[in-house]
């Protein structure tokens, strides 16, 4: 699973035998179901806490209990906080995977070992260290039963010595994880304490990392993308939501079911100002919101691959009977049930042009959590705004990893723009009000809700051709025309839509354009690029479609142009071929489609060149 | 067809009803179905139950799915919103706006091919959940707009059109599954008893969760010839009233003296009443598993019963359910959807 | 809804004032359910039997009875039988709709009315016949029932007068029609011979239009695409066929069902060969050709836009889990319900990368009605030899209208040759069965049904990430390393698929690719452009997809090239740009997309600039 | 638990079976499902019942959706094809598999999100057509595999794990369902009786329509806690058996002495009884109307009767509706499946 890697830049100074401060990886293989998630949650706090950039990525089977299940940590300083395949210490507790784990290490990795798990040792250019974990939990947690829980958390202890880990900010953490629950906190504390006793007695420091108190995560905080998108779906100002579970879009909607139940009671009554309903499968959850969306809520729904299709049908009506409705899908590898817990970007193709008969999608996609957060609350607006299905696309990688982020932004001042819609005193105003007659010239018509009050309110909504007046018609200058303005529909919308984020290197002649998770890997591989291999970069991160045109600018100004994405059919490649045909075949792409968070060496390779493993 | 409807309804089609609208106020585009259908026929009683009821029209929501019955919405009421959606979803497009607007009247119309076949399952989870709607079948045992298949409420024995298949497959019946699901309100009823349908369709309105209304109506096109047990000769010569059949509006109750033993008051949740004066069969729809032998005694025999199958209200409505305001939360301002610059301090100090 | 049209090219001898033979346009205005169809397929034969190259197209309704309905019958000596908008005769028997009717004329045209209308002529350049139609019928047919059914055929007998039809094929076509039924035929003649007497003493003929007898429609059939499909899977070994109703794809399984009562009973018990299933939704239809397929049936189904949409969830899974199955599209008006009894091409891409995440399908798309035939054995052969979903694109105007065929080619001798299956012999040859191994290099492993009793047989299908062996894996590489075995199935897959045609005229700079239904209107373009405007042009008709190479290669032959396509968004074009980047600038598109069946004109005008109105 | 199983099954488990096959010759890969998971014990119980049976693995189709429970289609039987589909679709996965090959016996499983949430309506009508297969719901309350959310099966009045949230959606009567759409059995048990699963199972192999086996198998994880009533412990506590059940195989006919009205004998299809001795419960599963009246009554009170609750086997199964050949259409031979040249030109003919 590792990648070939050259050592990472900020270490260069490690081939000196000087050490290396605040750059590493450290990889947890464990039993998923075994607890271990709040052993590396405080792990990955501690260092935060540290000022210490890091990151956390989640490596879980389908399943529920009982399979091999990973998390990778990665610290640094420099802020590089991708997936980076090759780890410097793996910490092996599960039989099943420890001597694969070990396999893929590179010579001179360091292994902190079950000591159960001894005999699994074959190769002999690691620095492995057994511990013997049951031994330190039967003498930290004389509850028989508890022991389960805590015994992961000691290895937490064993890598604060190694590492030189703030071990107060290891109390913090664990306070922190287990706030409110004293036994909890005295526990846990007691079993990474046995563990960093014990390593200090046993075993000496790292022989070439440290981690040292930084002052890179002020203010910041570490989220999950998922937890982000509720976030923003809150403040957005959602009324109606409706899901169907399915992995690893769940989170997103238990999440803002969690903040709806907290923050979005009527402080009159007491009642719900929102509505979340489970649906019955994913079309229904479609189903409801444009019954809401036509009854003028703001209705979102979350899903991933498998939901995307059976939203088909109702995407198009979306489309044509000009509905607005938000659709947030946590992309999962694919297609079919694919790879549930592994990360993809396979969905954008299909997104962009879901259901069938002539139709494209309005689609905004998040780079980084607070995207996530922000993408959401505009996809709401757009989504009334423009009268149609809006796409939030984001992905497992983003969606349910952790990640680190400046604190959002707060939402704007002032009422929450509903886009053009007609109420009784408004519609008073007009001689006459036609639903689908192009006023303003932006393809955007007007629209009235159920229940106003006024005689001219009431119009008629299908799927099948009308005119623009709501009236059937099967008219052949009817049905065109009406396509026509939606197409003109959809220029707005990419007037509208999130402008790409650029990046212009002065003298650089490769450009890469990249979107959604993959933004933490381009980063860091442009400055391998620029540092290693003398090649500096521009960057373009796409962050919604219908294609801006500064995205055809940027292709035209680089002599080599690599699209990085997260599928196998280069499906964004595809489409700016079709926006842009003069300019098509200078397209390369940069493909990553293992299921795995993309890292920045696969992209490095791409551009430059596979680089030989030393 | 043994009902009667003393309704205190305006007696003549331009007196003004207690909406301060007449009956063509009520009235929708023009038929596009073909001559005869039954599906006008119940077009016509929605409009006079909706007028005799007072409903405001701008307060109701048309909503359908795909097929002929399905464009009926389009036949009436042309001042309220209508959605004609896509096919056998109208289920959940009800629930997303009745949710979105729980103070709306809706009113569907759907096919035997919408509901009984691609729309089972949405349609058996909005019962499950008591989405307020009048919910119309109307149940023609074929697919009326793609030229006469069998649809999944063919009787065993119906012959095709033209042709010498004959159904096997027993009959889904919509009513017993809708009583499976917990529906408080089951009729069945024919489209060419309209003094039964229109009394049916007013109890409907009154009734506060989903409302299922079977009703047996003629395909004169696809599905009427001999051999067919949903032709209209054939519903016209086997239709059994349960009963004689009254509604009392909440708003004008009037005082009858009822024989006991011979009638049945129902009463229904906002103050209205159904009367159910007793025919041949006796028939009580507040009993669950009465009304069940009943259907089942239907499914053996193929009788034709028709009246109100059954009724409770003692099930919450969705909106109840979920605990909403009681505004509409498509309107609910700024204020009330996007919790304050505190709460989104609080929330992000918890990330740190 | 008349595209404006020149003079057609074999009628320049009319300006003379010569007779022009062979060469008419009648256009039928009627109401839908009112009969009016078999008189106008009795003017279609009749026309067809004297030699006459003819087509007639139907232009009706989302509706059963009640709403107007039109017929059009080209006939054309040259074989130019795509809709040509300009009408020469008219018959207005439709009180709604025959104003406006008139109105579409140009100046010179003839109208056969039903003398009921008369007050709502007001154009005084029409050559205006009123035709007492309802006094006619009531002298023809004593029975006051019959008359509403042999009312329309009086206007065949007026026709048959006015351009000269030959009676006797006349009579032979009403005979063919009511086959059987003699009192049918009798009123029908009757009817028939009341309108041609009737004209011949109060009509003179037509000034300019005749009919003679010619030879160019000998042992040619008179057949519609769906009809020709039904065949085609007939003969294909078609075993399992699952549908549901919808328009316009609902008569090839009705044709089936009725092919399969009359010719699929097993002689020696009388039943059943097939299983022809009508599905409760479109989920279930294509669910039941997946496990029919698995457990090794030829099965399949047929649909329209909705359908597609609603089979995309299980697209993935026959694309994953590689099950053969086979979707007969015909294509309506999308997007949404959209216009059901309307012709496009909006399904192409929307088929094309049917599913969520990384997935595409094999698309055969026929020209003709033959191909219909062809392409739908095909389509089983493909599916089975592949072990994938196979896509038939058909649309209405193919699928529902009257198109002249050469006679089709009978089956291939020999057994259907059904892909790589190892039965328990065969598995008793081989050391060891693994399901998803590519032993022979081309991306296509093997398979064993359900039912195959040997001990190697069995295996698991499922639509998550697994190995060679079939064994559940979320390991990176497996998934990867599968991912790229399905893309290279599909490099199987494009040389396995039909070649486009080619017409390649020497000297021509233009070149013209199209596909399906577009054909007879891009032919009859092409001598318009090729005689009118000292244009010749080369042609290319795409067959399939994936592309075939050879399209590389004629794109980069000509200086203009124009994908002359029946969709909004270049669905075709688009596909193109991303196989061909180098050559995606090069590619104009000609777009139809109103719902009307293309013509040769609005063809002619993409590539030659609009012409002028005389 | 009151069910006895006097099944001449073969008594050790290396004794080969009348397949000639050994018990481990049922098993299938190790199970991934949490410790303790009902799911679990019901492989085992389709593992013993199929061995006792007999059962030709290589004539086993084992289909499944996609949860936890579906998942379980790989723990037993390996030597036969296996389909894990997609969510909810297995009933149309199963009635195309009967088509194709008729010879199959269908083994679904099938979870309650599955079946009774998203799967709904297309199970509703495989049931409606009977196609042959012993359909499992392996029934939580709980979408295990997504970690927990009610399903359309949890009770009112159920609680959310380390929530507050009670359910007050009335859970979905998948048997009752399944008998409104014709099923000829129906059986609800609880996946730790292992007696009674078992030779439900064996009853349900020799069922030749649908046979739907609603069990009730605890989530450990996600609904196992205090407040579910699909927890091991409720379920244990609860479970109260209509009857003692056995099955006596066709193939192995034995002689029982039957105490007259204390023991019903279900006669099946293929010459296997089912004998039920009556415990405390009156119920004779021949009887319709006494099967639903009993499964309201449970509607009502949430009572846990478990057995065999309704049974009858006069309608076709779904290859005999068709009419279908004898052999499987899958691997007919082309002599059969294209007709002949002959055909070809009269075809041709017909369009000159
Ligand atoms: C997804 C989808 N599948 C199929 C169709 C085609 N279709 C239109 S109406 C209809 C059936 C209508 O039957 P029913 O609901 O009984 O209405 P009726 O016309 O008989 O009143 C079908 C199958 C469609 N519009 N959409
Ligand atoms: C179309 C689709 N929607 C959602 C999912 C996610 N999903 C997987 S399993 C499951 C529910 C499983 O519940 P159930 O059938 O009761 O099985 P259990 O795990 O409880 O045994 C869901 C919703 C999916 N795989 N496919
Ligand atoms: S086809 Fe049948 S259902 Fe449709 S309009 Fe005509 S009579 Fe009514
Ligand atoms: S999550 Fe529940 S249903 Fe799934 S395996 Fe674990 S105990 Fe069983
Ligand atoms: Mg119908
Ligand atoms: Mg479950």
């Amino acid at each position: 699973m590792s990648t070939v890697l050259p050592e990472p830049i900020s270490r260069e100074s490690a081939e000196d035998d000087r050490l290396v401060y605040n750059d590493a990886v450290v990889h947890i293989g464990t039993t998923n179901g075994s607890g271990s998630q709040s052993a590396n949650l405080i792990l990955l706090r501690a260092v935060c806490r540290m000022g210490i950039p890091v990151s956390g990525k989640n490596l879980f089977p389908s399943n529920i209990a009982g399979l091999p299940t990973w998390f990778t940590i990665r610290a640094n300083e420099d802020g590089w906080l991708a997936r980076r395949g090759r780890s410097d210490i793996l910490i092996a507790m599960n039989d099943a995977t420890a001597a694969a784990d070990m396999a893929e290490l590179e010579p001179g990795a360091m292994v902190i070992l079950n000591d159960v798990l001894k005999k699994l040792v074959t190769r002999t250019d690691l620095r492995v260290h057994a511990v013997p974990f049951n031994k330190l939990v039967a003498d930290a947690c004389p509850d028989h039963k508890l022991r389960k829980r805590v015994i992961n958390v000691i290895y937490v202890g064993v890598l604060a010595w190694l590492l030189e880990i703030d071990t107060e900010s290891v109390a913090e953490a664990i306070s922190h994880q287990f706030a409110g629950k004293k036994s909890a906190v005295t526990l846990n504390k007691a079993a990474a304490d046995a563990g960093y006793e014990w390593a200090k007695n046993h075993l000496p420091r790292h022989p070439g990392l440290r981690m040292r108190p930084s002052h890179k995560t002020q203010d910041r905080i570490i989220i999950e993308g998922n937890e982000a998108t509720a976030i923003g779906l809150l403040f957005g100002g959602t009324t109606v939501l409706a899901w169907y579970p399915i992995t690893p879009s769940s989170s997103v909607c238990e999440n803002l079911i969690d903040l709806f139940e907290k923050h979005r009671s009527d402080p009159a009554t007491g009642k719900a100002t929102y509505a979340a309903v489970q649906a019955e499968d994913e079309i229904a959850s479609i189903g409801f919101v444009l019954g809401a969306g036509w009854a003028g809520a703001r209705a979102v729904t979350a899903t991933s691959g498998p939901g995307i299709s059976l939203m088909a049908e109702m995407a198009g009506l979306s489309y044509f009977a000009e509905i607005p409705a938000v659709i947030v899908d946590v992309q999962r590898m694919g297609p079919s049930t694919g790879l549930p817990t592994r990360t993809n970007q396979g969905d954008i193709a299909k997104a962009y042009q879901l259901s069938h008969g002539d139709c494209k999608h309005v689609l905004l996609i998040p780079g980084c959590v607070a995207e996530c957060y922000e993408f959401a609350m505009k996809a709401l607006d757009l989504a009334e705004q423009l009268q149609t299905l809006v796409f939030l696309m984001s992905d497992l990688d983003l969606g349910m990893n952790k990640w680190l982020s400046d604190a959002f932004t707060p939402p704007a001042e002032g009422a929450i723009p509903r886009g053009k819609v007609l109420d009784a005193a408004a519609l008073e105003k007009v001689a006459k009000f036609e639903r689908y007659r192009d006023v303003d010239g932006d393809g955007i018509p007007y629209r009235t809700l159920p229940g106003t009050d006024n005689p001219k309110a009431a119009y008629f909504t299908r799927g099948t051709g009308h005119k623009p007046d709501a009236e059937y018609s099967e008219n052949a200058q009817n049905w065109q025309q009406n396509m026509d303005r939606l197409a003109r529909k959809f220029e707005t919308a990419r007037k509208l839509a999130p402008a790409p984020i650029v990046d212009e290197v002065h003298g650089a002649r490769v450009g890469i354009i990249a979107y959604g998770s993959s933004d933490p890997a381009v980063a860091e591989a442009r400055h391998i690029l620029d540092v290693r291999h003398e090649t500096p970069t521009s960057y373009l991160r796409i962050r919604a479609l219908p294609a801006n045109p500064a995205i055809r600018d940027f292709i035209a100004r680089y002599d080599r142009l690599y699209l990085v994405e997260q599928n196998r059919d280069a499906q964004m490649a595809g489409i700016l071929k079709v926006e842009y045909p003069e300019l098509a075949a200078k397209i390369k792409s940069v493909l990553h489609y293992n299921g795995l968070p993309i890292d920045a060496q696969m992209i490095v390779d791409g551009i430059a060149g596979p680089t030989e493993r030393k | 067809m043994g009902t009667t409807d003393t309704a205190p309804a305006p007696s003549g089609k331009d007196v003004l009803n207690r909406a301060g609208l007449k009956l063509d106020d009520y009235k929708g585009h023009g038929s596009t179905l073909c001559a005869g259908c039954g599906h006008d026929a119940i077009t016509s009683s929605i409009i006079k139950a909706c007028y005799d009821y007072g409903v405001a029209p701008h307060q109701v929501a048309k909503l359908s799915g795909i097929g002929c019955s399905s464009k009926t919405t389009n036949y009436f009421m042309d001042n309220a919103h209508g959605i004609n959606s896509v096919h056998g979803r109208m289920s959940c497009i009800a629930t997303g706006a009745h949710v979105a607007n729980r103070t709306l009247l809706n009113i569907g119309v759907s096919g035997d091919g919408d509901t009984a076949s691609i729309g089972l399952g949405n349609f058996l989870h909005m019962v499950r959940r008591n989405v307020p709607i009048v919910y119309f079948i109307e149940n023609n045992g074929c697919y009326g707009l793609t030229k006469g298949q069998f649809s999944a409420t063919a009787d065993v024995g119906s012959v095709k059109k033209g042709g010498t298949y004959v159904n096997e497959l027993p009959p889904v019946d919509i009513c017993a599954l809708a009583m499976e699901m917990g529906c408080g309100f089951v009729a069945r009823s024919f489209s060419g008893d309209t003094q039964q349908v229109r009394t049916l369709i007013k109890a409907a309105i009154a009734h506060r969760g989903t409302a299922v209304l079977d009703i047996i109506s003629p395909c004169v096109t696809f599905n009427n010839h001999e051999g067919s047990t949903k032709s209209v000769s054939y519903a016209r010569e086997h239709e059994d009233p349960l009963h004689e059949l009254d509604f009392i509006p909440h708003f004008a109750p009037i005082l009858v003296d009822y024989q006991p033993g011979e009638t049945i008051v129902v009463d229904m949740h906002d103050g209205s009443k159904v009367t159910l004066k007793k025919l041949h069969a006796d028939h009580d729809p507040r009993n669950r598993d009465r009304a069940m032998l009943l259907l089942h005694e239907v499914q053996r025999t193929g009788h034709f019963y028709t009246g109100l199958i059954y009724y409770h209200d003692e099930t919450k409505v969705f909106a109840e359910e979920l605990g909403l305001v009681d505004e509409p939360l498509a309107t609910l301002p700024t204020e009330k959807i996007r919790p304050t610059r505190a709460v989104f301090d609080q929330i992000m100090a918890g990330y740190k």
